[in-house]
């Protein structure tokens, strides 16, 4: 099995190699203007503006405006560029990996509580360290 | 001469910075964390290092995707907290070490290791909110750091035997400095966490306490791990740990364990601390 | 399979790239170094290479102070000419090779070089005039170009040694590479030359006919060499023919001279060109 | 020897090492500014003020306005650096390498024709090759 198919039979996880870099580029690069305060007035201002001077793909695009982050991370997002639109959002990484998991935020953080995320994915609480 | 006196291993969790800088360490969420790291903080202030070397990922703050280096060494008399989003953390200005700096950077470049150089570089929370668990909230931090930035964001990542073998590199390096001068050497990020992807929030408490157990008992196989062991095992962003592993690496033979401290979860993660004097 | 198939070394004068622009290379000062690369031109378009991976230093254009990467692979899909302070050249944009790069980086990583990745990034001089020499004024490029900028204007720069080990390294990333493609390298800068201080216009013929001379004889030799002697025999900008040695690695045991062009002066410096077969 | 004493033996050569590089680098960087049209108008239009915005050493900016090349390089500048006030300047490398050689540029040329710059400094027409 070569790295990357190794990569891609881990369950619910993304390595952002060299094709998703170049499929998220732009998407990515939209995420960390978010850094700086006149463009994140700009955006404000005008959205969609904005996004056109990033020319992501239409369905892409499409993601952001929705907010769909585990749809973005799919579409070449990674996470740490995604970061700053959500702090832009004045959201936090559990309400996005909330949304990732198909949870609330409330039952995120329970289930973080619970440590019940292992490697093969959700499963019951763990045992305390 | 200078010589490697400590070495710490330590998560840099961004929500631990915010809870320190908001003022909320106190309550109940944070209270038990922050009293995890005073053992930390008195041993390192017993150690009292002339300077640090912290090894730890920029998150896309002073880098982007148009170049991402491998490994970048700051050369600079300053470096100021970047801006990631929210301003500037309000944590003092990070005083370089300029002099040292240019006598590693020659020393491992000879050495083979394809260094980038910067003399200009935004430090984000990969090497200030460390700074904070280990040195609270001064009005300068007690020592000049020497920030050595590791790629760990964007595959391909360097091996975990490679940061090893840099680890390795930069204790001769530092062994070669005329100047004495105690110098402490900083891994950060980890321990085992996931941020993406239907995985989000992942814990593995069995990995994070081997890797803990075997930076003393068996080094050799965490420098042996590759990656896909790390991101199946530790998470796609438990691959930080690679960080501590150049601290290792430094560290020489058998350091003696001076401190650990584990807990979970701390934001979406599990913080592990560990503290080695040689 | 890929494989290597050619390797060129060549020096990069800009005023080369600047009489061929302005159309000053048929006059008396330039028409023998022009006539010196016909010959280099045939032999290119008879190899007809699928890609080159071209081996140059940036001066200060892409790159500045504040990050020095050692080692820098371009990844993009297109690199455009820089402004060096006159305009952008008016030669084609040039195609990258993502794929077949990215797949160099991987294997490059792994092999525990630690390459800087760039994704977007001008390139100067230093690979413009090479492919003018090689490929004279075409509408566009004849083949795509992989970018591997090496650091050899800010000190400390790789060794000859780990410049010949990268270059081994690309001939067995190359190797892995599943789709057929015929690959040229091409180092450049050099030969012999000093454009600063009371020893500008430095011309040390010995030196470099013997260079010349044991890419084919001694590479092991050239591999050896110091910095202190490469500067002190081959001038402080003479230093660029490390840039050679990744070219020279990436050849393998036993390649074949098909070409040889030498001539000096040509601007401040001494020329040469030379292609090999594998 | 150490190397950094091995390169100082070597005649009238400035290797860009460590200590150059911080001694030098407001000078480098307004050099390379001159890479930008706009910033080549600013320099035009207010050479001083525009040579405020860079904290070079009083010596240091004495030198970029007398355009001392050879001061410049004792000063920490990198000639790659230098070379971009230069192409600002519409001068060559030809006419600082005289400069810096203390020959006027025909003689800087003659020289250059004549092979007579060797690895230890000037001397006789070298062997044709
Ligand atoms: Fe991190
Ligand atoms: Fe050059």
């Amino acid at each position: 099995m070569s790295d990357s198919a190794k990569f891609d039979a881990i369950p619910g996880t993304y390595v952002f190699d060299g094709k998703r870099c170049r499929e998220g580029y732009h998407l990515n690069m939209f995420c960390k203007s978010m850094e700086r305060e006149e463009n994140r007035r700009a955006y404000t201002e005008d959205p969609a503006g904005y996004l056109d001077r990033y020319p992501m793909t239409p369905e892409q695009r499409r993601l952001v405006e929705a907010r769909d982050w585990l749809g973005m991370l799919h579409a070449g997002g990674n996470i740490y560029y995604m970061l700053k639109l959500i702090s832009y959002d004045r959201s936090t990484l559990q309400h996005v990996g909330g949304q990732m998991t198909g949870m609330t935020v409330d039952e995120f953080r329970d289930m973080l509580a619970e440590g019940r995320m292992g490697p093969a994915g959700l499963g019951p609480a763990r045992q305390a360290r | 001469m200078a010589r490697i006196v400590a070495g710490v291993g330590t998560s840099h969790i961004p929500a631990v910075g915010a809870a320190l800088d908001r003022g909320e360490h106190g309550n109940a969420y944070w209270a038990p964390i922050f009293a995890g790291f005073e053992g930390a903080r008195d041993w390192l202030a017993s150690i009292a290092p002339d300077v640090a070397i912290v090894v730890y990922n920029d998150h896309a703050s002073a880098f982007s995707l148009e170049l991402t280096p491998t490994f970048t060494l700051g050369l600079a008399e300053v470096f100021r907290p970047a801006d990631q989003g929210y301003g500037r953390r309000k944590v003092p200005d990070v005083a370089g070490h300029p002099d040292l700096a240019v006598h590693l950077l020659e020393r491992l470049v000879a050495d083979e290791f394809d260094m980038a150089q910067a003399l200009e570089m935004d430090v984000d929370h990969g090497l200030t909110v460390p700074l904070s668990v280990l040195c609270g909230t001064p009005a300068a931090w007690p020592f000049p750091v020497i920030p050595l930035a590791v790629n760990v964001i964007k595959y391909p990542q360097p091996t975990a035997r490679r940061c090893f073998r840099l680890g390795e590199a930069i204790g001769r390096a530092v062994a070669s400095y005329p100047e004495d001068l105690r110098v402490a050497v900083i891994g950060t990020g980890g321990m085992s966490h996931q941020l993406q992807g239907e995985r989000a929030g992942l814990w593995n408490p069995e990995f994070d306490r081997a890797f803990l157990d075997d930076l003393t008992a068996d080094p050799e196989r965490l420098a042996a791990l590759d990656h896909v062991t790390l991101v199946r095992d530790a998470g796609s962003e438990g691959m930080e740990l690679i960080m501590w592993l150049v601290m290792r690496g430094a560290l020489g033979i058998a350091p003696r364990e001076a401190y650990r401290f584990y807990h979970y979860p701390a934001s979406n993660t599990a913080l592990g601390l560990i503290a080695f004097e040689t």
